[in-house]
């Protein structure tokens, strides 16, 4: 059987099964089994894929090779994860009355919808599939983040629909004016979107278009990535859906758009003067960085808050990836990995630190610890660890980001302490009294799902003091790969 | 170390312990007569010690066993301090024990004892007291200290014994900066010893006194070897003056004539000492408690100044 | 070649802490199991890297390589003579603070749960023990945030209250400030090689401008974590908040892995120092000491008085690092040897007597709830073991002979005397007179250490609940027996130790006091020569003894040895109590007066048309208001002005897309 | 011109209609009359495709022009004026700015998209290659007119009429995307639509009426 193939079928079956499933008493068991078997389906496909080598699938249309089966192992556990983890918080939910069985169901069919357009954007070997999918995972979004119907979110998903929608415009305008680069080159043989062969041909592509191109590519898939001042959806969305939808818009959607941007960058660097693409993410990822840690500062609700540590974060590895050579992709790859399970898990805590409390501002919540140690010592390490606080693992990239970062670009080192600094700050001024503290503690009907954060975490831990050089190897393939 | 140097020091030491109480009485008796006064016998200060010794000890309720123990150790300090400080020959076997900065170590630890002692029974007087001996040594001490540098610096040595023996037994030179440290070394000499302007060991007015009001609580033997710690400490600092500032006569390492010539003529300028410390006694008025600080600063400053002196004009560069 | 090497001694005995930490998890709830079997555990693992640390002096550097960390960085680690040194401070400190923690943690009830405690406590001093053997910027890093991590989960112990979770914030921010520097600091050291190992930092040559910028910027990061002027406000905030064991272990040991940081970076791995590095940490810490000692005399709270005078010590201690760095800039090594000497005598010093008499406020605190000065007093009559055994803190924290403080200030005063023959016009006269500010700042410790023990011990009790006060049990004894015995050992031995220490001046300096010193007996301190100066304490204990025991009993055959008890003598007024004494406030009023300018005081005097007549006194720090509060203000504003960016206007959004569209496609060409 | 073929020429003068269309879209402020403006200039973007596939013979580039036909002509103009009654939008459409200086900002932006394009257009080998800068054009008006907008169904009409001037590079300059990439584009559309249809019942409901400034609550300043 087809590893490859079942990954991809079983978001989409399952997504149309839940559609049509109603109220069923095994439908949040179908997700959470669904995203199970996605993600056994990419374990074996990683195996494969290391042990072998890249492959095709559907002709030329997908492609796996070092660099994304990675990020597709990584994508179907968080995905995996959160499924567990919304569970326990989507009945909750639905107790505390917030939530509709109609919208439940329309939750757990998009989240499935979501998965598959993830998964298949990450393997498309075809530009504008990787568009299309891209697109498609706004849609399916928009509608969880619109989930409760409330004003606010309303706002946010329309926000988020509008600014995404145009964003994306833009890349699907690059993306032709890279189809028209191509084409010159590859011929009209309807290759001349397939990364495989534009990447062959990369240096023969005109650097003109290829310049025009990037740039709106940037705009387009780097309004996705949440890049300041293109960012204004993401704290929105964020705060106003729910909060696995969180989780996967951080830690998952994030990372798929990051990911398509370095494909845009390495045919860009392949057909323009060195340093072209890298100055522009450069610049874009340390502005970022710091709008988004002055940001931090002023805000009153958790995941508003987190929304723009998220900013922050793509800023960083953008960043890093702007940078390039094969240290900061490493660390760029490895941020990626962090940011994801570390933001996640953040999410996951704030999710049931929410509910437990009944609100999202912070000044409300209090003593997360007396409520209930296990999400009150998930917040504060979760906190400590995207903070950059050794020995967890984000601090292993960020020290090699700046390290390189002095090495090479030594301006910009003080920029990024500056931003990280008031980062720290920001959040850790925050986080801290929501954990301590004294509170009126209140139960709830279903127990939370603990273990996913702290699973998140001790990954997060084990890959700050040892990188498995399994890993280590697909990191330097990879980064070799993005040059 | 020879028997001889041994035997030296301890002369010294006994001497020390059984001059220490003439000399206050001398100052007393200076006084009486500066001030028109009849005087005390010279030998009051035995008397007096005698009598307390033979007194029971009255202690106050509240009195811990640190209030107990501290007069012995004030008064071992003093007697350390005395055995250092070079008063008849600079052979002293003890003296590597401690230098000159140990000294004013010595002397703050018979401080810091003695004002915990005070704080100790817990009365008005005792803190007020206990107080005003730290405001007095945090700002004396590093005065004495600044003095002892510049003398150091001269000799190019700490310690007391070769200090004497460099300023004592070198060519005739005069050094500017010692005229500064003199300064600040007596008028530090005036508020280590509780004497006016800054303390009057005569009254027990409580607004302005400091010693007096430390050991308030203290009788009997207790109070006995305060009193003559207290002693002691006038001498053991006459003596480092005189060893800094008139060095001569001070015997040297294996000359027992000299020593023997040494006895009289530390006796003759103690005298004189004492006569002078009874004249500035009188000559001045008690300050305000709050201007001793103001006094204290200047002895500091005239310190530092000395050592300034010393650093730009007496060093070629 | 030994079978086990000391460094494979030390890893582990910081994994024998981890597993006494994770053992503390097994059962977190049972505080007795935690306290009476894991730390005492972690104690003995502190003698014996103590002991480790002692043997390893002097021996050849030894290093050795983890699989962890980086890829390309695996955690590289080293001992050398220096490391050695403060891995003896960390194990034998440690192993007192646990004995001491191994009863106080027994009962303690209020906040915390125990095995969590133990965890983070071991863990703090893995991360202490990690922070010395690092040999890499990576390996250094990570054990110096989970330094300040497990530090931080230890302050804020007691989260109630709300004081407590800003002390612990201010903390950790500004040691995350520091470590951002620190890192900073390692990257300018690479110089552009990419090579983090401190192998090669040290064989890296820098320019002059390159080495000063890493000197500063370790300065700046090491600073913030020993507390100098102006990075110390965390320091009196997050030291008192703490438990008592805890709040000794970071006065005691873990600033003093910053003096570790700042002696390995400045000696060892920026290269030959410029003088004027001396100069600006000379400058540093004699601000940092005064303003340190002043601070302590005038607070009214006994830990914030013991956390303000450990700032003035890690003044003393910078003072100190400068002198040698401004000899060794000109290459008197010896007299450089004399200073770093000092410095780490005194990290050893003040590493004994500080923890001795922050666990001695723990005993205080635990047996009658109360750290307000104002409410204390009379203790030595229900606590005389504390009350004694804090009284030889008292003396070395005084720096008063025969005890530890004295002889590394005497050898500091030693070191300055020589600063005249300093081949630089104006230093040779201006260094000697920073001396009397040292000086200044001894006496005035002095003044703080006796308002302390006189107002917490002595005198009558201010508060009737003092009455039930209880001295310490068994475990806290033995560890502030153990802690007194290293004060008084390191006061009057310090020959023989000082003849140890010589391994790692002559690791850094290449010189040391060893052959000159060796040549005396081992009871005499004499650094350069005994006719220069001397100082042979267990002499100078031994007078004192002899005249104390002469005394007493001379006095008893010659007289009597009658004793009476009487009431204390009351003028005449006998509606005196104890409220007549003086308060903490009252006591440190002549510093207040003197030295005015330096304290930020809110006063409020009584009036004669009050009806309640009071005076109060609120004493802040001036830094406060200059540095912190202007930063704050400029980062709101700041931020002010960025949030206008997100307006919610989804019009004004879309003009930002479509202005940098616009900005991109004219700007940007290949 | 003489050389240039007639196919060519045919699709330069329907490139040309869409941006005067834009244009007209950019001044008009009534909403139904927009939208037919809108379903104008998908039948320009049909007729453009359409002369492209019978020039080119690609089979797909028929498919796509009946798409362009079927969603951008009909169905789409058909679901939105269906919305504008149900809904109850008011007629007139209130714009931001004015639209002089609109028109004038619009004019500037064609100048620089025309800059833009040209270097690229050089380089095209296809005899279509002005059409690129004037998809540019169309796609930058589209953008200015989603900024100018307030309600939020004029928002959505620029926002389909970018996917228009999108459409017309991928077709006419570049002669066609794969059929892949076309039919997904298409898909998104559509559902996309249908979406934002669901949306603006949901808005309506939740604040009575279609007016984006309800929807400038969540904001830091």
């Amino acid at each position: 059987m087809d590893m490859f193939v079942v990954m991809l079928a079983l978001p989409l079956v399952s997504g149309a099964l839940l559609t049509l499933a109603g109220e069923r008493a095994w439908a949040p068991n179908l997700n959470i089994l669904a995203s199970a078997g996605t993600f056994l389906a990419a374990v074996l496909l990683t195996v494969e894929i290391v042990a072998f080598g890249p492959r095709f699938a559907f002709g030329e249309q997908f492609f796996i090779d070092s660099l994304n089966v990675f990020f597709v192992a990584l994508t179907a556990f968080v995905g995996f994860t959160t499924s567990l983890f919304s569970g326990p918080y989507m009945k909750n939910e639905r107790a505390r009355g917030k939530l509709s069985v109609p919208r439940l169901r329309l939750y757990k069919s998009m989240y499935q919808f979501f998965m598959f357009t993830m998964l298949a954007a990450l393997t498309t070997n075809n530009l504008g599939l990787l568009w299309v999918m891209m697109e498609a995972a706004t849609l399916t979004t928009v509608l969880l983040v619109s989930l409760y119907r409330t004003p606010a979110s309303l706002e946010a998903a329309w926000k988020y629909f509008i600014l995404c929608g145009v964003g994306i415009a833009q890349a699907l305008f690059g993306t032709i004016l890279l189809y028209f680069a191509a084409e010159r080159v590859l011929g009209e043989t309807g290759n001349a979107l397939l990364w495989t062969h534009l990447v062959g041909a990369k240096a023969f592509l005109d650097p003109t278009i290829m310049s025009l191109a990037f740039v709106f590519l940037l705009v387009g898939y780097g309004t996705k990535v949440g890049l300041a001042p293109l960012h204004n959806w993401l704290p929105d969305a964020h705060a106003e859906g729910p909060t696995p939808v969180s989780a996967v818009l951080s830690g998952l959607l994030l990372n798929v758009a990051l990911y398509a941007l370095l494909r845009c960058k390495v045919l860009a660097d392949g057909a323009l003067p060195a340093g072209f693409a890298g100055n522009l993410m450069m610049g874009f990822g340390l502005f970022t960085l710091l709008v988004a840690a002055f940001f931090l500062s002023r805000q009153k609700d958790i995941k508003r808050m987190f929304a723009y540590s998220s900013i922050e974060h793509m800023g960083i590895i953008t960043f890093a990836f702007g940078m390039g050579g094969a240290i900061a992709n490493f660390a760029g790859l490895l941020h990626m990995t962090l940011h994801s399970l570390t933001k996640s898990a953040i999410f996951f805590a704030v999710g049931h630190a929410a509910q437990k409390t009944g609100t999202q501002r912070m000044d409300d919540i209090r003593g997360l610890v007396k409520i209930n140690p296990l999400i009150g010592w998930g917040l504060m390490l979760g906190t400590l660890a995207i903070l950059g606080m050794p020995p967890f693992g984000v601090f292993a990239s960020e020290f090699m980001i700046l390290t390189h970062a002095m090495q090479h670009h030594p301006w910009a080192t003080p920029l990024l302490l500056l931003g990280l600094g008031i980062a720290f700050a920001a959040i850790f001024g925050r986080v801290q009294p929501m954990v301590f503290g004294e509170t009126e503690a209140k139960r709830l009907p279903h127990a939370p799902a603990i273990t996913p954060v702290f699973v998140h975490l001790a990954l997060v831990l084990m890959l700050g003091l040892w990188i498995p050089p399994d890993l280590a190897r697909w990191f330097h393939e990879a980064a070799r790969m993005l040059g | 170390m020879s028997v001889a140097g041994i035997l030296g020091q301890l002369f010294a030491l006994v001497l020390a312990l059984l001059l220490a109480p003439l000399l206050t009485g001398w100052v007393n008796q200076c006084r009486a007569w500066l001030q028109n006064r009849s005087a005390p016998p010279l030998w009051q200060p035995y008397y007096t010690l005698h009598k307390l010794f033979n007194k029971d000890v009255v202690l106050a309720d509240g009195a811990s066993s640190l209030f107990r123990v501290a007069p012995f150790v004030v008064f071992g300090a003093m007697a350390l301090a005395c055995a250092i400080v070079p008063s008849l020959s600079t052979d002293l076997p003890f003296a590597p024990a401690a230098d000159a900065l140990a000294l004013v170590g010595v002397f703050g630890l018979a401080r810091l004892f003695i004002s915990l002692a005070a704080m100790d029974v817990g009365t008005a007087f005792g803190s007020l007291g206990g107080r005003r001996e730290m405001l007095v040594g945090f700002l004396a001490e590093p005065a004495l200290l600044m003095v002892i540098f510049t003398v150091a610096m001269i000799a190019n040595s700490t310690s007391v014994a070769a200090i004497v023996a460099t300023l004592a037994h070198r060519d005739f030179v005069i050094y500017p900066s010692l005229a500064f440290a003199g300064v600040a070394f007596t008028m530090v000499s005036l508020a280590e010893n509780a004497r006016v302007p800054v303390d009057n060991p005569a009254t027990h007015l409580e607004l302005t006194m400091i010693h007096e009001a430390m050991i308030l609580e203290y009788s009997g033997r207790h109070l006995a070897l305060i009193e003559w710690a207290a002693s002691l400490k006038l001498y053991a600092y006459s003596c480092l003056g005189l060893a800094f500032f008139f060095p001569w006569g001070i015997a040297e390492r294996d000359n027992l004539l000299a020593l023997a010539a040494a006895v009289p003529l530390l006796i003759l300028k103690l005298a004189i000492g004492g006569f002078l410390l009874a004249l500035i006694e009188t000559v001045n008025a008690k300050m305000r408690i709050f201007r001793a600080p103001e006094f204290l600063g200047t002895a500091f400053m005239l310190a530092v100044l000395g050592l300034l002196v010393r650093l730009l004009l007496e060093t070629r560069v | 070649m030994p079978s086990l090497l000391s460094i494979d001694a030390l890893l582990i005995a910081a994994c024998a802490w981890l597993a006494v930490g994770l053992a503390g998890l097994a059962a977190p709830r049972q505080a007795r199991f935690v306290a009476a079997t894991l730390f005492p555990a972690g104690a003995f693992v502190g003698l014996a890297v103590g002991g480790v640390g002692l043997f390893a002096l002097g021996g050849d550097p030894q290093t050795a390589v983890l699989a962890i960390g980086l890829p390309e960085l695996p955690f590289h680690l080293r001992l050398d003579s220096l490391a050695a040194v403060f891995a003896l401070l960390l194990g034998f400190a440690s192993a007192g603070i646990s004995l001491y923690a191994a009863g106080y943690f027994r009962h303690q009830d209020a906040g915390g749960v125990p095995g969590l405690l133990c965890l983070q406590y071991h863990l703090f001093l893995a991360s202490m023990l990690m922070v010395l053997l690092a040999d890499d910027a990576y390996a250094f890093m990570v054990a110096w945030e989970t330094m300040a991590l497990a530090s931080f989960f230890l302050v804020t112990t007691d989260h109630k209250h709300g004081e407590i979770r800003r002390a612990g914030f201010l903390y950790l921010l500004i040691a995350h400030v520091g470590a951002l520097a620190i890192l900073l600091a390692f990257g300018v050291m690479t110089g552009g090689s990419g090579d983090y190992r401190f192998a090669a930092l040290r064989a890296q040559e820098l320019s002059p401008f390159w080495a000063s910028m890493a000197f500063l910027l370790a300065l700046l990061g090491f600073g913030a974590k020993a507390g100098l002027v102006p990075l110390h406000v965390w320091l009196p905030e997050a030291h008192p908040a703490a438990p008592s064991p805890v709040s000794a272990l970071m006065s005691g040991v873990m600033l003093k892995t910053a003096i570790y940081g700042l002696l390995r970076v400045s000696f060892d791995l920026a290269g030959t120092p410029l003088w004027w590095w001396g100069v600006v940490a000379l400058a540093f810490g004699l601000v940092t000491a005064f303003f340190g000692v002043l601070n302590a005399t005038v607070q009214s709270d006994m830990k914030r008085l013991l956390a303000w005078s450990s700032i003035e010590n890690i003044g003393l201690l910078a003072v100190g690092i400068g002198l040698a760095l401004l000899f060794h800039a000109y290459r008197m090594e010896t007299l450089a040897a004399l200073a770093l000497t000092a410095v780490l005598y005194h990290c050893l010093a003040h590493a004994g007597f500080k923890s001795l008499l922050f666990l001695a406020t723990g005993s205080v605190l635990h047996a009658t709830k109360e750290r307000s000065l104002g409410r204390l007093g009379g203790l030595i009559r229900r606590m005389p073991w504390v009350a004694w055994l804090a009284l030889v803190g008292v003396i070395a924290g005084a720096g008063l002979p025969p005890l530890s403080g004295f002889v590394s200030e005497w050898l500091l005063l030693q070191a300055f005397l020589f600063s005249p023959g300093l081949p630089h016009a104006w230093l040779n006269m201006v260094v000697p007179v920073a001396a009397a500010v040292v000086v200044l700042v001894a006496a005035l410790a002095g003044f703080a250490m006796v308002k302390f023990h006189g107002i917490v011990f002595l005198g009558q009790m201010r508060e009737p609940a003092l009455q039930e006060a209880h001295d310490a049990g068994p475990w806290e004894k033995t560890g502030l027996v153990w802690l007194a015995f290293l004060t008084l050992l390191l006061g009057v031995l310090p020959g023989s130790l000082i003849l140890r220490l010589d391994a790692a001046t002559r690791q850094l300096l290449g010189a040391g006091l060893a052959e000159r010193m060796s040549e005396q007996g081992w009871w005499m301190l004499a650094p350069i020569s005994p006719e220069r100066a001397s100082y042979e304490p267990l002499v100078f204990l031994g007078i004192i003894l002899l005249s104390v025991w002469l005394g007493r009993g001379l006095v008893k055959r010659l007289y009597h040895g009658r004793l009476r008890r009487s009431p204390a003598w009351d003028c005449g007024y006998h509606f005196q109590g104890p409220r007549a004494q003086d308060t903490a406030e009252g006591f440190s009023q002549p510093i207040r007066r003197i030295f005015e300018p330096v304290f930020r005081m809110e006063r409020h005097f009584p009036s004669i048309r009050d009806r309640e007549p009071y005076y109060a006194v609120k004493v802040e720090d001036h830094f406060w208001y200059w540095l912190y509060v202007p930063i704050a203000r400029l980062a709101a504003r700041i931020s002010a002005l960025v949030a206008s960016l997100q307006g919610g206007r989804i019009a004004v959004y879309l003009m930002y897309s479509f202005l940098t569209l616009i900005l991109l496609i004219l700007v940007a060409r290949p | 011109m003489s050389d240039v073929p007639l196919s060519a020429q045919l699709i330069n003068l329907c490139a040309a209609a869409i941006l005067l269309l834009a244009f007209a879209m950019l001044a008009q402020r009534r909403v139904l009359q927009l939208i037919d403006l809108f379903a104008l200039q998908g039948f320009a973007l049909f007729l453009s495709t359409l002369i492209v596939a019978v020039k080119t013979g690609q089979t797909h580039l028929y498919f796509s022009a009946a798409l362009t036909l079927a969603l951008k002509v009909a169905v789409l103009p058909l679901i939105l004026r269906r919305l504008v009654q149900r809904l109850h939008v008011k007629g007139e459409v209130e714009p931001l700015i004015n639209i002089p200086t609109t028109m004038l900002v619009g004019i500037m932006l064609v100048v620089v998209a025309f800059n833009v394009a040209l270097p690229i257009a050089q380089l095209s080998a296809t005899i279509t290659r002005g059409t690129l800068g004037i998809a540019l054009a169309t796609v930058m008006l589209a953008f200015l007119m989603m900024i100018t907008r307030k309600k939020a169904i004029t928002q959505v009409v620029g926002f389909l009429a970018m996917e228009n001037g999108l459409f017309l590079a991928a077709t006419s300059a570049t002669y066609g995307m794969p059929m892949v990439v076309e039919l997904g584009i298409a898909l998104d559309v559509l559902i996309g639509v249908i979406i934002l249809g669901v949306f603006f019942f949901q808005i309506r409901d939740q604040f009575d009426s279609l007016d984006i400034h309800h929807l400038e609550r969540l904001k830091d300043h």
